[in-house]
């Protein structure tokens, strides 16, 4: 039973770095409608950024502070050059932009930094806490800590000031935003950098256990992904939640289910997102919109 | 429909009639031949005075991190050329293109070296699938295809494909070297295995499973894991299930980090573990905190440059000084660097002992190399090959990571001679 | 005349923007060429005469082309016109039905295993595999279509992801079947002596009568009831219902159906390449296919021509541009594409192409 | 001469379109402080968009001042907060959003929290159902709640131009009349000035004190309400359908 209880530990684990990510998906797709494929490319370079200004010898939480300020204005920078020139474009073309993003991030940090991994250190202390049979390692309580915090401070945001109500109104209908004097674009902006800051605190998370490296994010994403649908896309408290369950199921799976095996244990979380869209279309936290007539 | 298909289909044409008229088919391939005692064999690609080689490396994509070794390749030429005069008076002029470690993109570039680059020999396509879907044409087109970087088995014991031959010790030599040590240091031992979920994480596991097969040494848990996923603790949790005393780490670079991490963060699980030599490199170790990595073993063929042991080896030195010369911005500590010097100076010393100067001199020459040393391989370590013998490197040495360094310790082991040739 | 064709123009500009406020766009909406007026349709006339003609250049360049051009770049146009099979496909269920897939190097792949397979174990007459590895792949997409059309666009992209993240560890998990990890190394289809011809005309041959045949059966496709369905579908869905199409059906045959294109542009792959491996069709081919349909332009016949122009030729140019990062230069060229030509290349030829024609007029 | 009162807003000689298509052919009128303007017209004659150029949704060329401030050329967020409110055709209400929310945000531009929360109050009074409705979601309310709610939300600016697309667009009569009476004790009550776009000629007239009928994106008749009410002959053929 405790290697049960330990294996679920393990697997919120996982689950609280997919969240992570999976938190920034969410937060550009409730502003923009798009579902971000360089998010994670993002978080990797965020993290890079971290890791140099270490490397210069800053101590750690100053190079967070810098860290997140330049994603923040890096994702409000991107949002003006890259998205802005096809806002108004059909979807489709805005999701094939980030995948160009993704391709160029990817290049220019293993350009930047070469492919080879870097160690990052870890904010938490080593070592776990013990009870009843269960070790609980600090770093993963300090990630779903973190993970927690970021989605309180999000959800605060959203629901308890204007610029999280203004927000919510670009994601609804920016036309109608702009007839009540919402500067939509400021705003587009604002979530692009809303997003890469998140998006940097779950690389800076994950690196120290992952080893950063150009493609760091890249299976995270799929997880992330993954996490996301099943919270419905736009709520961050689904994404976290979506993450936990994601990282639980694949790592129960893997562990208990012979048939399955660490080779295909991906395989579990994707076929219980199937099964919950095909009962749930809007995921397990989505609000079904009313749709206009 | 309408107006717009037909402009669009114009275009199209447009753009086709522009390529078509962009030169005549020509005689095939262009290829030219040797007079005299080579008589008849092919020169394409080779003068008196030029030698042009083209290798396939992922420069893009999950595996681009071998796209160092090209860089490593690059400066050993660039040096040769530059103070002895290339080999034997031929300037080597080396094209470098990327397939992002994707098969298909593998065939056009070898297509593209070979057709349109006329190059003289493929050197090094990286890679076991994208080396796998290339040889059949290198092998009709008779191109010499030669240290492919992959360890897969598959270049040595084939026979249908003479013009394709491999370099590093095959997987399979590597899991017969930690074999042989367990049997004798552990006879009892209980092995948990990682492997990544391809070509070469099963050959290394079958071959080590086939190496210790009617021993006491017995294989009690295995886990893959695929090069897509974003972690591999999940794997290593149950591994530690097993109660094993020993893991062999069979990963590459990034993952193999993970795994001597996740080592080392258990505590309740202390095996002795032994890291395969694809993520055995100094610049694997160092992330995870030396301290944590005390005792580990694993085996090697070439010098890593970060082992301080070889500070003052000569070849080193001269490596260290090239690099810095002709490929000022990569850093020279990086172990792909001195692979691929490692590579280019076998290729020197294979074509310096070419009979003939042509596309077929060069096939019998890498395999017929004989006790062939090369300085960047560890003393001991020679290139050897012959009619029933398609592994150039087939010697390792076991070490231990003890303070900062790896520690060499026993002989080389001549996995040929210590287990016989490898037949499949 | 000139004069004509510029009102024509702007005032079919002009409809669709007019249009746009009210509407949302449909996803992949062709914007640049719908007849819009009187002028329009009489330049769709007069140019209707001379589609034919074009459409016999085209393909009698692309008949001309092998014996011109050096063996590599044949096996180059080869290649293009399997992915643009391919696209054809993703176009079928992308452009005209409106569904995102980012699976399709999936049934690329099954129908390239399929081949593989048939060739390898039962030694099947090579012609005989294409059928057989498009209705794989056409059972296999009705298969997954019928849970996968519940889904709208984000989480149908979503659940086709991760029909392409699994295939992989799914065909090294079947080793004795697939061949596992190592791959299958096939012999490629010699060509028959009376042709005359060498190996790599032979296959591209081959493959340009598949993307021919590809290309009618589509054009067939969308101009049966079927594909009027499927544009209604796509253009409103809300609106199709009413009407009576029977949405879930026609969606998972707009779904099949593309795995069918995709399948039978897999089997070529195998003929062509000789050997399949899974690593052969990674995630990234997925999304690859789906960015070039959308870079050569959604919902013409001409975009997955185009498409697999780019897929085939713009990662060679970027390495050649920048050998130390190719992916930086490919990453902004998609993005440049997408600025310049946001309906796709397809539309950017076409409007190029309109200009060149004005200015050749008025002259 | 005119006071400044008069010429509160003033278009001159607009001409405004969509790319290439113009719609709008030189419409010049004034809409004193404080009075209604309705602007009738057959479908398509341009009146969404003199009302979409007016708050910058469309480009146009001409003059638009309100109360001497040049409004073409600003974009619909900053002519927002200049103090315009439009209610668009299709109300944009933000579905998914509460009714409380929809109201905040049209005060979005506001500072001044304690006026705002006495606003909210005041469109309560207007409107009681939306009192009720308060913290549900936009989207779930009927079609005059809706347009209520719209209502509402532009009055949250407290606006010194309301412009008001079809008002009673897919509404019963009975709420139309309903909708329309609130209008006209709001213009009557905090003399805001309103540009009423509508089908129903008859109502807008009722509210109205001056009308300007658009064909074509011309303007074909323009005078006090009362005249154009009383020669329903004229108005009948200028507008081909019954008042």
């Amino acid at each position: 039973m405790a290697g049960f209880a330990q294996q679920v530990v393990e697997g919120m684990g996982a689950g609280a770095i997919y969240a992570g990510l999976a938190l920034a998906l969410v937060l550009i797709h409730r502003f923009t409608g798009i579902v971000n494929f360089a998010q994670g490319e993002l978080a990797m370079f965020s993290t890079y950024v971290a890791w140099q200004f270490m490397d210069a010898g800053l101590p750690f939480w100053a190079a967070l502070a810098i860290t997140l300020t330049v994603s923040f204005t890096g994702g409000m920078l991107i949002e003006r050059v890259v998205i802005r020139p096809v806002e108004g474009a059909p979807e489709l073309t805005m999701v094939i932009v980030t995948v160009g993003l993704f391709i160029f991030v990817n290049a220019a940090a293993g350009w930047i930094w070469s492919f080879l991994i870097k160690d990052f250190p870890n904010p938490f202390p080593d070592g776990a806490l013990r009870a009843g049979g269960v070790a609980v390692g600090y770093p993963t309580l300090g990630i779903l800590a973190v993970v927690g915090l970021v989605m309180g401070l999000l959800y605060l945001l959203f629901r308890h000031t204007g610029i999280g109500l203004g927000m919510r109104a670009v994601a609804a209908d920016p036309d109608s935003a702009r007839l009540v004097g919402i500067r939509v674009g400021r705003t587009l902006a604002l979530g692009w950098g809303l997003a890469a800051t998140v998006g940097a605190v779950s690389g800076v998370l994950v690196a120290p256990l992952l080893f950063l490296e150009p493609n760091m994010m890249g299976g995270v994403l799929i997880y992330a992904f993954a996490a996301a649908t099943l919270g419905g896309f736009d709520s961050p408290a689904g994404a976290v939640v979506g993450g936990l369950v994601v990282g639980v199921a694949e790592t129960l799976a893997g562990a208990y289910v012979d048939v399955v095996g660490s080779d295909l244990k991906i395989g579990v979380p994707l076929v219980i997102i199937l099964v919950v869209l095909l009962l749930r279309p809007q995921g397990l936290f989505g609000r079904a919109t009313v749709e206009r007539a | 429909m309408g107006a717009s298909t037909i402009r669009r289909t114009a275009a199209v044409a447009a753009v086709l009639l522009a390529a078509t008229a962009c030169g005549g088919r020509g005689d095939d391939g262009g290829g030219t031949a040797a007079s005299g005692a080579c008589k008849g064999q092919q020169t394409t690609g080779i003068t008196d005075k030029s030698i042009k080689l083209g290798g396939i490396y992922p420069l893009s994509g999950p595996a681009s991190a071998y796209g160092d070794i090209p860089k490593g390749i690059k400066a050993y030429f660039d040096y040769v050329n530059a103070e002895q005069n290339g080999i034997g008076g031929r300037k080597v002029e080396f094209l470098v293109r990327d397939d992002g470690y994707q098969p298909p993109k593998a065939v056009e570039e070898a297509r593209r070296l070979v057709e349109q680059e006329q190059v003289f020999a493929l050197f090094q396509t990286l890679g076991t699938p994208s080396t796998a879907a290339t040889w059949d044409y290198t092998n009709q087109r008779k191109v010499p295809q030669v240290f492919v970087a992959t360890g897969a088995s598959l270049w040595g014991t084939d026979t249908r494909h003479p013009w394709t031959i491999g370099w590093q010790p095959n997987y399979v030599s590597e899991a017969r070297v930690y074999a042989r040590y367990l049997k004798t240091d552990r006879p009892a031992a209980k092995v948990a295995v990682l492997y990544q979920n391809d070509d070469f994480g099963k050959d290394l596991l079958g071959g080590f499973k086939k190496a210790i097969a009617g021993s006491g040494v017995k294989v009690v848990a295995e886990q893959s894991y695929e090069v897509s996923d974003p972690s591999i603790d999940p794997q290593m949790r149950n591994l530690a299930g097993s109660k094993a005393d020993v893991f062999l780490n069979v990963t590459t670079p990034k993952f193999g980090s993970q795994a001597l991490a996740a080592d080392a963060r258990n505590t309740d699980w202390n095996p002795l573990h032994i890291v395969n030599n694809v993520a055995a490199s100094r610049t694997v170790l160092q992330p995870v905190g030396f301290k944590n990595v005390q005792g580990v073993v694993s085996a090697t063929y070439y010098k890593d440059p970060t082992d301080p042991q070889w500070n003052d080896d000569a070849e080193m030195r001269l490596y260290r000084a090239k690099m810095k010369q002709y490929a000022p911005g990569a850093d020279p500590n990086i172990p792909y660097h001195a692979f691929g010097w490692a590579v280019a100076s076998s290729f020197h010393k294979a074509m310096q002992a070419a009979k003939c100067p042509t596309r077929e001199g060069l096939r019998d020459s890498v395999r017929n190399l004989n006790n062939v040393q090369v300085d960047m391989l560890l003393p001991g370590v020679t290139l050897q090959t012959g009619p029933d013998d398609g592994f150039p490197i087939e010697s390792m040495q076991l070490m231990r990571f003890k303070g900062e360094r790896w520690e060499l310790f026993g002989n080389v082991i001549d996995t040929r001679k210590e287990f016989g040739p490898l037949t499949d | 005349m000139s004069e004509t064709a510029n009102t024509a123009n702007t005032a079919s500009t002009a409809n669709e923007a007019a249009a746009e406020p009210a509407e949302v766009q449909a996803p992949g909406r062709d914007a640049s060429g719908e007849p819009g007026s009187w002028g329009a349709r009489l330049r769709d006339a007069a140019v209707e005469r001379w589609r034919p003609i074009a459409l016999a250049a085209l393909l009698l360049a692309a008949c001309y082309a092998p014996f011109q051009l050096v063996p590599f770049r044949v096996f180059q146009l080869t290649m293009v016109l399997v992915y643009a099979v391919a696209l054809l496909g993703l176009n079928l269920l992308v452009g005209h039905a409106g569904q995102i897939s980012l699976g399709h190097g999936a049934f690329f792949a099954v129908g390239a295993y399929a081949a593989a397979l048939m060739l390898d174990r039962w030694d099947v007459p090579y012609l005989l595999t294409l059928p057989v590895a498009a209705a794989v792949a056409f059972v296999l997409g009705l298969g997954l279509g019928v849970p996968a059309v519940r889904l709208h666009g984000l989480y149908l992209a979503l659940v086709t992801l991760s029909i392409a993240v699994f295939l992989v560890p799914l065909l090294k998990r079947f080793e004795s079947v697939t061949g596992g990890s190592m791959g299958l190394t096939l012999t490629k289809p010699a060509p028959p002596a009376w042709t005359g011809l060498a190996e790599d005309q032979w296959l591209y041959f081959l493959a340009l009568a598949v993307a021919v045949a590809a290309f009618l059966l589509a054009r067939n496709l969308l101009r049966s009831r079927v594909g009027r369905a499927l544009h209604a579908v796509r253009d409103n869905e809300a609106a199709a219902e009413v009407m009576g199409v029977r949405l879930p059906f026609y969606k998972t045959l707009a779904f099949a159906w593309s795995a069918m294109f995709a399948g039978a542009a897999g089997c070529v792959y195998t003929w062509v390449i000789g050997f399949v491996s899974p690593d052969s069709f990674p995630v990234t081919l997925s999304i690859t296919l789906l960015a070039g349909i959308v870079v050569g332009g959604l919902g013409s016949l001409s975009g997955p021509l185009l498409g697999g122009l780019f897929v085939m030729f713009v990662p060679s140019w970027s390495q050649d541009i920048n050998k130390a990062a190719p992916g930086v230069i490919f990453g902004l060229l998609i993005i440049a594409v997408m600025y310049v030509a946001p309906t796709g290349l397809a539309g950017l030829a076409g409007r190029a192409a309109g200009r060149i024609r004005r200015t050749l007029r008025r002259e | 001469m005119s006071t400044p009162d008069d010429d509160f807003l003033v278009v001159e000689d607009l001409h405004a379109g969509y790319g290439g298509a113009r719609v709008l052919h030189g419409v010049s009128l004034t809409v004193g402080r404080g009075e209604v303007c309705a602007i009738l017209g057959p479908n398509g004659a341009g009146k969404t968009t003199l009302l979409r150029a007016l708050c910058g949704m469309v480009k146009g060329r001409g003059a638009v001042r309100l109360g001497g401030t040049g409004l073409l050329g600003r974009p619909p967020d900053a002519v927002a907060r200049l103090g315009v409110a439009h209610v668009p055709e299709g109300r944009g209400t933000f579905l998914p959003l509460t009714v409380e929310e929809n109201l905040r945000l049209g005060a979005f531009t506001r500072r001044d929290r304690a006026a705002v929360q006495a606003d909210l109050e005041r469109v309560h009074g207007y409107f009681p159902v939306l009192r009720k409705r308060l913290k549900q979601q936009a989207g779930s309310l009927s079609g005059g709640e809706q347009q209520m709610l719209a209502l509402g939300r532009a009055l949250m600016l407290r606006p010194r131009l309301l412009l008001l697309d079809e008002p009673s667009l897919g509404l019963a009569p009975m709420v139309t009349r309903e909708l329309f009476g609130i209008v006209r004790s709001i213009n009557e009550e905090e003399r805001t000035t309103v540009v009423v776009v509508e089908q129903n000629a008859h109502l807008a007239l009722g509210i109205a004190r001056q009308a300007h009928v658009l064909e074509t994106g011309r303007i074909v008749l323009s005078g006090p309400a009362e005249r154009i009410r009383a020669d329903e002959q004229v108005a009948r053929s200028y507008l081909g359908y019954r008042v």
